[in-house]
């Protein structure tokens, strides 16, 4: 592996004083990335619970009180979960528009303005969000 | 002033403490003593320094990374702080010899051709991958910090082992390989001038490892050709004159295990590139590149 | 301690394409430099390559322009060599990959260079220097070359005979600059110095910082002559704090040059009233340095060389680089500001006495490229001339060293030929300081094999730094600085006879203080210290050479200026200097400059463009 | 020719499938965000809701092969991450394989899931 030795932790610091755009957007697509997949596993987790739910009466199914529809209704009636989802838009949001930057760049094009193009990545995953904080709010309080 | 110094001296003390305790050799006493002696003396030149520097408000202030696995009180790694006077023009290579040839004559770093063409001084300042000798220091902030370059072993104050980083560069087979010449016997091969253009920042690379540095994918994976290595294979794999075959077997070393594919678009090679060669733009297309080639046969 | 066949010293184009011309031959070769091979200087070449490659221009008209530039001071053989194979080892640089510039058609370019008859300068972008350094390196690691990088050579090892010209050299010391250790190199078949540069000797230079002439001085203090030292280039337009090259360009598109009352004074104060800023480089320098001295210069220093006027488009779309250049290295924005700039010593004529094959006066020995003298530039060398050098007289050098069979040489060498000895007397003491001490070549009275000679050198090297390293005394930078300065103040583009020969005193006491010299980093890991140490006493034989040399040639020939007399001697001075060390106490001598060629005899005419 | 085919790198190929299931699920994922955060709201979810959409063949199969790429491409995507790092030898093997199992458990579970729903009996 790679050497180097311990310069001390304020001079290891520094170090991220000059973290360019690039290197940035890479840690944050390898975050984003990890906590999407981290979720798909969740996320599938928790729908199954739709599998003994079919097996619920109708008329059970119709007042909702499935295991599937419960679980969900419990979970979208915690502050936090909302505020969770919020933050998986971002993160989604993030990944999604930072993911079409890079294929851009794979495909060759804008590579002078990658900088700028992961700036407005952040910026619109940035409005995004807040702008979708009222729906995903909605109805939770 | 420099704050390695109180710490330093408290070093030398806790050694000779120690060295009392478990009935000291009379070596230990007297390496013990040389150290004190040597922080004394460094500690006047840096006193007699601020002075001058207090006296002359034109001065720049520089910590540099000191160690020497060989001298005694330098082997842990410290910085050690230089004030050396401003002129105009005056780059980090200059303030470096200037520190080095007035003050302290063991302070190493490589450097040979003073224009950026040698790629003998890449050095970490103030926190990027920089040549020394084409770096300003009306530009930077103050203090100016100097350490070696990251992700590489250091030899002694701000030289690193360049070893690894040559073994990537001549893994790419970086030698021109062709099966024909023309004829006659002082014909050159033709090149058209657009293809010439397409190599020619390509060529430019001096070897001086900051891209290799810089990049993170590098530091985990010591397999990995890195940037520089790569940008020597896209200079031949795309010089028209090599052929069809050189450029399948070309094609061939770049898409192996720790080759291309290991880029992870940072960027930051092309950022800290002294030569401003546009090295991921390089790395990009010779996976595009190589997938062509390979879908071709799918 | 290594063997090989052939070892080569020095990785810049010179070494490089002896490498690869050795082992062309069949030799087992091994290159061992100071710096990585792409670190070598060769790298900062910008301008070009001379070859007669087009059918209207031919190898014949460009030795006539190689002559006529030399002011009669070239050997016709080794011109003839050159210019009839440059051609050949151009088009082979081109089949090894190198990037030229190209035309239309697809072939290389070529571009015009002063004092050419025919554009025949090859080129590739700014930057043939580094294309042509990379693509010979690729080629030494095709053919899978032993490079010993970071290794600094110390001395030659050579046998001890009386006269230089019975000496045999069986190969080279070198500390291990990494590990700090010292060990030898044996060669059975020779040892090729290819050192390049001195710029060292002086304080401002375009050159590199570890071109401090190591190959000269070692073959000097062997025995070797050292031939015409006092021939130096010194370019007009450098960068004043670091000496990088700011190209002719900028004065061919119209830049000019201002003193510190912003006198145009090229023409204000009478230096070139025709040809102004684009009178010949010496002209130019010797301009600059006179308002500096009378007291018209900026800062004391340098004058400003102005192209605002020029436009910024223009200037974007011709001289774009000196722009980064000015900018990256003197912090000058040319398009708003004059530039500074001031002479700068560039390239040195002389060196170590070669014949057309690259051997020296000692068997065994060879040198080649700006190291060596053979001499293709006598009193000046055209711009573009340099680097055919390196691949025509490295590839000879490099095929004679591996036993090629190549015929009698026509330059003869060391006091073989016709000779005769300098009459000048000189005031100050020169050579080695006090007992005169082990003869450089010694050891050859301890052994009688080449094996022993090896091992009581690698010894006597190893007790050299030792001590170095363990006493105490003065740092080798004051030393070093002193010479720089008095070679500088008095040794520049203007030479008079006061000034050179108090630069010989000044010499003389940095040689004595020199004596005293030690290292104070006691480290055997990459100790810079100690080998500037060494390399500062190499400066010093140098300089003193090229101080003698400069003293003893009253008249003004190529680069070098007199001011008690200015104009060319061809009655008395057609002819070059040599310098022998000879144990410690120099030796002045001359020999004809043979200007019978295999063409014609070139006759000596007056040179005016 | 044969050969080029066998020799057509899996760095190549998993790099390719990577940007093409980045590209499909750029416009899937968008749109099931859209779909049930948007258009439906989070907490009106239930499971006949669900069931119903799951009907429709078109989309239960949108949704399978969303399931598939995602897992293809986020699970790929670990695993480079950490090769990247320099994960190697037996490690590598094991994480590998851990990887591959991790995702058929995925991929399994959400079909059975998407089965429920859409009333096909295979759960
Ligand atoms: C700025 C500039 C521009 C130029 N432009 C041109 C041009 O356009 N056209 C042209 O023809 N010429 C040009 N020249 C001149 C030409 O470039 C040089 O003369 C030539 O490159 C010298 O090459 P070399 O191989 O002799 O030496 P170098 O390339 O200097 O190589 C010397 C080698 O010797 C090694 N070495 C030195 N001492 C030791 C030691 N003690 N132990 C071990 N190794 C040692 C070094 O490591 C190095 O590898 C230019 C020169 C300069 C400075
Ligand atoms: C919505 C559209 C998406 C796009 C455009 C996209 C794009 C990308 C791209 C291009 C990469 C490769 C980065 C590289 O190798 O340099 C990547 C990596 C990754 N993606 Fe996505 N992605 C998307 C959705 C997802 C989803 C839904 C998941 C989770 C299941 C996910 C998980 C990951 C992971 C874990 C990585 C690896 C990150 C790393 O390098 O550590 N992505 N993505
Ligand atoms: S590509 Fe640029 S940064 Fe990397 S070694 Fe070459 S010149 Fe240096
Ligand atoms: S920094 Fe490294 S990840 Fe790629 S773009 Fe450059 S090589
Ligand atoms: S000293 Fe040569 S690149 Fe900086």
């Amino acid at each position: 592996m790679s050497q180097s030795y311990n310069r001390g932790l304020i001079e290891d610091f520094s170090r991220w004083r000059e973290f360019e755009a690039g290197m940035w957007a890479w840690i944050f697509h390898k975050f984003t990335g990890w906590v999407l997949i981290g979720y798909l596993f969740t996320h599938i987790a928790v729908l199954s619970t739709a599998i003994p739910a079919s097996g619920a009466e109708t008329a059970v199914l119709q007042a909702g009180n499935d295991v599937y529809t419960q679980t969900i209704v419990s979970l979208e009636g915690l502050l936090l979960v909302r505020i969770l989802e919020v933050g998986l838009l971002a993160v989604a949001v993030f990944h999604m528009l930072n993911g079409a930057r890079l294929l851009l760049v794979d495909l060759g094009v804008g590579l002078e303005s990658q900088d700028k193009s992961f700036y407005a990545s952040l910026i619109l995953t940035g409005a995004i969000t807040v702008a979708s904080v009222p729906t995903f709010i909605a109805g939770a309080f | 002033m420099s704050t390695q110094i109180p710490k330093q001296t408290e070093k030398a003390d806790e050694t000779a403490a120690e060295t009392e305790t478990d009935a000291p050799s009379k070596g230990d006493e007297r390496r013990a003593e040389k150290r004190r002696r040597a922080d004394e003396r460094r500690r006047q030149r840096e006193t007699e320094e601020a002075e001058r520097a207090a006296a002359d408000e034109n001065t720049v202030e520089l910590r540099v990374f000191r160690y020497d696995p060989d001298v005694e009180g330098k082997q842990e790694p410290r910085f050690d702080t230089f004030h050396v006077p401003f002129t105009k023009g005056m780059t980090v290579l200059d303030a470096l010899m200037y520190a080095r040839d007035s003050y302290d004559s063991s302070l190493t770093f490589r450097h040979s051709c003073r224009q950026a063409v040698c790629g003998s001084d890449a050095m970490f300042v103030n926190g990027g991958q920089k040549l020394a000798c084409k770096t300003q220091i009306d530009e930077l902030e103050e203090p100016i910090r100097v350490e070696p370059l990251p992700h590489a072993e250091v030899t002694k104050d701000l030289v690193v082992d360049m070893e690894h980083f040559y073994d990537q560069m001549e893994a790419v087979e970086p030698y021109f390989q062709t099966n024909e010449y023309p004829d006659g016997e002082l014909e050159e091969q033709r090149q058209t001038r657009e293809n010439r253009e397409k190599i020619k920042m390509s060529t430019r690379c001096i070897w001086c490892s900051a891209c290799m540095s810089s990049c993170n994918i590098a530091a985990g994976d010591n397999e990995y050709l890195g940037p520089a290595a790569i940008n020597k294979a896209y200079r031949f794999a795309m010089d028209e004159r090599e052929g069809e075959d050189v450029k399948q077997k070309r094609l061939e070393i770049i898409e192996q295990e720790h080759g291309v594919w290991r880029c992870q678009t940072q960027f930051s090679c092309t950022e800290v590139c002294p030569k401003d060669i546009p090295l991921t733009e390089h790395i990009q297309e010779l996976k595009r590149e190589a997938v062509k080639n390979n879908l071709k046969f799918w | 301690m290594y063997e090989h066949d052939v070892v080569v010293v020095g990785a810049g184009g010179a070494g490089l394409r002896a490498a690869i011309a050795a082992q062309e031959e069949g030799a087992d070769v091994a290159i061992v430099s100071k710096l990585h091979p792409v670190r070598s200087h060769t790298g900062a070449a910008e301008g070009g390559i001379n070859a007669a490659l087009r059918d209207a221009d031919s190898w014949e008209d460009h030795a006539y322009d190689t002559m006529k530039g030399s002011d009669y001071l070239g050997d016709a053989p080794a011109v003839e060599a050159l210019c009839k194979e440059s051609p050949e080892e151009v088009i082979q640089l081109e089949h090894w990959g190198m990037p030229f510039s190209r035309e239309e058609d697809g072939r290389v370019s070529q571009r015009p260079f002063g004092g050419l008859s025919f554009p025949r300068t090859t080129y590739a972008g700014a930057e043939t220097g580094h294309q042509m350094l990379h693509t010979m390196y690729e080629q030494v690691v095709k053919r899978g070359i032993t490079v010993y990088d970071e290794w600094h050579v110390m001395d030659l090892v050579v046998t001890d005979e009386d006269d230089p010209a019975d000496r045999t050299c069986h190969g080279v010391v070198a500390y291990d600059i990494q590990r700090g250790e010292v060990d030898g190199f044996r060669a059975s078949g020779g040892v090729i110095l290819a050192t390049g540069g001195m710029g060292q000797v002086f304080d401002h230079t375009t050159n590199a910082v570890a071109n401090t002439g190591d190959g000269v001085a070692m073959a000097y203090r062997a025995g070797v002559p050292m031939e015409d030292m006092e021939f130096i280039q010194f370019h007009p337009t450098t960068l004043p704090s670091t000496g990088v090259l700011i190209s002719e360009g900028v004065r061919g598109e119209g830049g000019i040059l201002y003193n510190e009352n912003g006198e145009r004074f090229m023409f204000e104060h009478g230096y070139a009233n025709n040809d102004g800023e684009l009178a010949s480089r010496d002209v130019v320098s010797r301009a600059e340095l006179t308002e500096v001295n009378e007291g018209r210069g900026i800062e004391d220093e340098y004058v400003h060389l102005d192209m605002r006027h020029l436009g910024e488009e223009r200037i974007l779309d011709r001289l774009e680089n000196i722009l980064h250049l000015a900018e990256d290295f003197e912090g000058a924005d040319g398009l708003t500001e004059p530039m500074p700039v001031k002479p700068g010593q560039h390239y040195a004529m002389g060196g170590i006495e070669t014949n057309e094959h690259g051997e020296t006066a000692i068997a065994g020995l060879y040198a080649a490229g700006e190291c060596a003298c053979v001499s293709v530039h006598g009193g000046n060398r055209l711009g573009g001339n340099a680097l055919p050098e390196l691949i025509v007289f490295g590839k000879r050098a490099g095929h004679h060293a591996a036993g090629k069979e190549m015929g009698e040489a026509e330059i003869p060498t060391g006091k073989r030929g016709e000779w005769e000895p300098a009459e000048y007397e000189f005031e100050v003491d020169v050579g080695a300081v006090g007992d005169r001490g082990p003869a450089a070549a010694d050891g050859g009275a301890v052994a009688a094999d080449a094996e022993g000679l090896m091992e009581a050198e690698i010894e006597r090297a190893r007790e050299r730094v030792e001590d170095l390293l363990t006493r105490k005394g003065r740092n080798h930078a004051e030393i070093r600085s002193a010479v720089q300065e008095t070679m500088t103040a008095n040794v520049n583009v203007f030479r008079e006879e006061e000034g050179l020969k108090q630069s010989l005193s000044d010499l003389r006491e940095a040689r004595e203080a020199y004596t005293e010299v030690a290292v104070s980093d006691p480290s055997r890991t990459f100790n810079t210290d100690l080998i500037h140490t060494m390399e500062t006493r190499n400066v010093l034989d140098i300089a003193e050479a090229l101080a003698m040399g400069a003293l003893a040639r009253r008249e003004f020939r190529g680069a070098h200026w007199r001011k008690e007399r200015q104009e060319r001697d061809d009655e008395n001075w057609l002819k070059h200097t040599l310098v022998s060390w000879n144990d410690g106490e120099p030796e002045l001598w001359y020999k004809p400059a043979i200007l019978e060629g295999e063409a014609k005899t070139y006759e000596p005419k007056v040179r005016s463009y | 020719m044969a050969q080029r085919y066998s020799s057509f790198d899996k760095g190549g190929r998993m790099w390719l499938l990577q940007r093409v299931t980045a590209a499909f699920l750029l416009v899937v994922l968008a749109f099931h965000f859209f779909l049930l955060h948007f258009v439906h709201h989070a907490d009106e979810v239930s499971f006949l809701m669900s069931a119903g959409r799951m009907e429709t063949l078109s989309y239960y199969s949108l949704m399978v092969l969303f399931l598939l790429t995602a897992t293809f491409h986020g699970v790929n995507g670990v695993y480079n991450a950490l090769v990247n790092q320099g994960l190697t030898g037996t490690k590598r093997t094991v994480i590998k394989w851990t990887l591959v199992a991790a995702s058929v458990v995925l991929v399994l579970q959400g079909i059975r899931t998407a089965n429920a729903w859409a009333g096909i009996p295979l759960y």
